[in-house]
């Protein structure tokens, strides 16, 4: 049984596993970086260990470090929160080689997700529509040129082994594919140690549609979809659930079809399948193996605490809640809250009462360093319906203080009250459209 | 001019805001000065005392350093249990001279002096968990 | 339509019905008296006016200025809170008469739930239990010693048009029963203006059990019981739904009366029913015609907002959350922040993040004055069952910093962490029989 | 020169804003100086300006004073749309007399005045939402 897990994360995250294993009566050990001292999590916590100096590559995502940590402070497993290692394979290899209890998915589950054409070939087995485009690595610039004709431009080159943007290229005609095609190896090989390349249809205009499920390796739930079209330079600003574009006939295909992949995968934990929908069409994108930013507002719709399942699915010991879906209900909005510059908070004071939840580990007098994350805060609201939500966010946002550094609460504030975003017809361009008016 | 009381004269000075009161007439003459700016001077030693802490520990910082953990692991002041210590406190110690173990993920990591010197303290326990940048020992250059 | 309200009510409760309103797109209007002029209920509404001196008697409860305030300010409605004006029908009355809406009961509801005799026949009439007692006036002592030989001491006496503890007398044996006869009606008289009383079977180790209703005056939906055993001089402390003590069974069967009650009274907004629970018998005591302070838990397990779906009732415009009962989920508490002390609050930190929620009207910096209630906060919380409620509440408690004055969280901790609260086997004598620990 | 009283002297220096003084006539010199740091000027012109400011509010409070509302209503300078107004600014008043109509729930209620004054200002406009306590005349006592 787990008694004690060590949170390799920090920030709002690292604040969210502690509160949730505090609720279930499991003692909590925080980590920290030199810059870090002053955290929160620490405060929260109930051991809290240095784990190295502020540059990331030393801390944050120092394998031997971490793991001696979570060794020498008696801990039985390891949460991993977002980002930094939560998706390593070789950390969840060193984890569950020291003994200890990784919180996420096993490390076959996180390789085979890791390789984009591998997931595409089994989103497609059940039954998960995916972009056109090939199921298997490119050798040739002939045989590029044959798919691309095929699919018809735009077309994009994705690294098979890839994720997070890098090494992909968006390729419009026929003149561009050798350079382009010559170009993405590279860099392939490059960020991913790997020059393995595959190409897709290259979506315009779509919305930025993820399902959420939690799953114990044998039942599978799902907690609904979750819209995060509002995105710039596609980094997330606002998500919600239900999305207004799923139908409902959408989202029951979706769930069959995403469940199923679960099963297929024997999958342990939360996860989260991402698709881009462009004319009525979900098409499968990349399966995040891990929690994301944005799991509140499944969380609210779900009333199931994402956190806390994980936790005991790891631990061989998953809940009455893993025995049938949930009921969906109303819907959840969140904004995410970033810094725009550094330097100390001299006031901060949250929205309160009923509907909202804000996950921070801001406060009056913290100090936002340069080496991490922007993100200051996450605000979600819980109303009936879309509209409501945004009134709702709106409101919250008018009784947020946050005083001493420069943030995005004015531009979030205009794109919730901008016409488009009102309206639910839109797509992932929105921001890009109306950056002038912010 | 018939008011010439020198014990007036004195207590109307006490009493007032005049530091410095000087009266010639004739062959009779005062002069008096008050102690003044008591806050002033006080002042002036609260910085004189910061002036004199900031050197004191730029001194201390010239020659006293402290040695602290590079890594996150158990502390071991000798490679075995059965064997001597790497270091006492008074040892003098040469550059690349080893001087504890931190064992991380099963891995014994011996630990180098960077600089010749004196042991003077030795900060963490054995079979002590130590983190990051956790001081393990104090030393005085040489 | 509603498109402003007035908010006769200060603190907590008039922040929690303003961003209700907001969120709906709805004016709010807010009221204060000249001690009250930092409220934060004024900041958050859109528009303030002041309707009296320090004194409640010539503020919150001067019907003629609050009516006045509303008339000039435009407002199509009045949402009385908790407390203050909620359950005067002699206000009502002045509401509707001035062509305003009242956001709760009419004035007969109110009118003859006022009334405990008339109450406790229409709930029998429900199918619901009653006290063993008399349903009609006591009118001579030998009509009472008859009763109380039948019912066996202890009894009670109380003022068919009391409340709130008011004129309500204790008795043990015969010795005891002309003088306090006597002592009753005169009680009655002076509190109530009405000599009736009546006689019930006094409970000597009762659960305090209240089941939460919304009715349009058609439609009845249920939002589950809370528990509210935990009280100092009969002053609620904390409060959770689901109740321990409630079995299914007996759920369902208050469930199907409680409905009925409400049914035959055609009874419009939010309301409750208070009962005493002993020896696995639920007693009718009375109902309450407004919302309570711990509407919260309810609004957790059902996803129900109250204060909205209040709102729409009034308005004519329920909402689909009418037509059927909510599943009701989890588990949820609420302890109750007091001050002990006057003073200004030198520093307030909330605790944040899943699964709590916080309504209060404090901020670093705010005056708690002696002239009104000292609930500076409800900490709410919202998990799987009620021993994770526990913990989670103890982190929240652990999380909330509150400086400055006196208040009761360390004996809400201690509360929490008696063994006779954790293991569930206690009645509302619990507090005093822990008192001289706490 | 016939008003060589060091008392004066030292009174007139104690007050003044002079902070050395040097006298010589004939055989008779004073000289003093006073220990004049920025900070207790400046403090002597704070404390002097809220004396003023205290000693001003002080004689507006005796006779100066602001009628407000006793309740919430609709604020009317006349008792109907095409009768004269009840006060004008510059008018004198009796106690006793109405000033205004405050109108709520219906009712008209004529708010009189209690004391004998003289109109300033009239500082709400009729027909005007006036709160508890929101200032209506302000006027002077006579």
């Amino acid at each position: 049984m787990i008694k004690k897990v060590l949170i390799a994360n920090r920030g709002e995250i690292a604040i969210r596993v502690i509160r949730a294993l505090k609720s279930m009566g499991i003692k909590s050990v925080a980590v920290y970086s030199h810059a870090d001292k002053d955290g929160l999590w620490l405060k929260i916590a109930d051991e809290a260990i240095c784990i190295g100096p502020a540059t990331v590559s030393e801390s944050y995502l120092n394998i031997t470090n971490i793991i001696s940590a979570a060794l020498y402070s008696h801990c039985d497993a390891i949460h991993p929160g977002v980002g930094f290692l939560s998706e390593s394979a070789e950390f969840v290899k060193a984890v569950e080689e020291s003994g200890l209890i990784f919180i996420g998915p096993n490390k076959d589950t996180i390789n085979l997700l890791g390789n984009k054409v591998e997931a595409r070939i089994l989103a497609k087995k059940a039954g998960l529509d995916v972009t056109p485009g090939s199921f298997k690595e490119i050798e040739s610039v002939s045989e590029l040129k044959t798919l691309a004709n095929k699919l018809g431009y735009p077309i994009i080159l994705k690294a098979s082994l890839g994720g997070g943007g890098k090494g992909m290229r968006v390729i419009t005609n026929d003149a561009d594919l050798e350079k382009n095609f010559n170009l993405a190896k590279e860099e392939a090989n490059k960020f991913f140690a790997n020059p393995a390349i595959h190409v897709e249809k290259f979506l315009t205009h779509p919305r930025h549609i993820e399902i959420q499920l939690l799953s114990d390796g044998e039942n599978v739930i799902f907690l609904g979809e979750r819209d995060c079209s509002v995105q710039k330079n596609h980094q997330k600003l606002i998500e919600e659930s239900p999305s207004n574009i799923v139908s409902q006939k959408m989202r029951n295909k979706l769930k069959r079809a995403s469940i199923k992949l679960f099963k297929l995968l024997k999958y342990q934990g939360a996860g989260t399948i991402e698709f881009l929908l462009e004319d009525n069409n979900c098409y499968f994108m990349e399966v995040n193996a891990r929690v994301q930013v944005e799991h509140p507002v499944s969380e609210f719709v779900s009333s199931i605490d994402i956190i806390k399942e994980m936790i005991l699915i790891s631990d061989n010991n998953s809940s009455q809640n893993m025995r049938e879906n949930p009921i969906l209900r109303n819907h959840s909005m969140e904004v995410r809250i970033n810094a725009l510059s550094c330097g100390t908070i001299t006031k901060f004071t949250p929205p309160l009462g009923p509907s909202v939840r804000v996950d921070t580990h801001i406060y009056s007098g913290y100090k936002v360093s340069p080496f991490y994350d922007s993100m200051l805060a996450k605000i979600i609201v819980y109303t009936k319906n879309r509209q409501e939500s945004i009134k709702t966010m709106l409101s919250c946002l008018s009784e947020l203080e946050l005083e001493g550094i420069k943030t995005n609460k004015e531009v979030i504030i205009k794109i919730l009250n901008n016409n488009k975003f009102v309206s639910g017809n839109f797509d992932t361009s929105l921001y890009k459209e109306i950056e002038k008016d912010l | 001019m018939e008011n010439l009381d020198i014990d007036k004269i004195l207590d109307r000075f006490e009493n007032s805001s005049i530091c410095e009161l000087e009266i010639t007439y004739k062959d009779f003459q005062i002069k008096c000065k008050k102690n003044t700016t008591i806050s002033q001077e006080i002042t002036k030693e609260i910085v004189k005392t910061k002036k004199e802490e900031i050197t004191t520990s730029e001194i201390k910082d010239e020659k006293i350093k402290t040695i602290t953990s590079p890594i996150v692991g158990t502390f071991y002041r000798a490679p075995a249990p059965d064997a001597n210590v790497y270091v006492e406190p008074n040892q003098e110690i040469k550059k690349g001279q080893p001087i504890c173990i931190i064992e991380a993920m099963k891995m014994m990591n011996e630990l180098e002096s960077e600089f010749n010197c004196k042991i003077i303290e030795v900060l963490a326990n054995s079979g002590q968990l130590v983190e990051y940048g956790q001081p393990l020992f104090k030393v005085e250059l040489i």
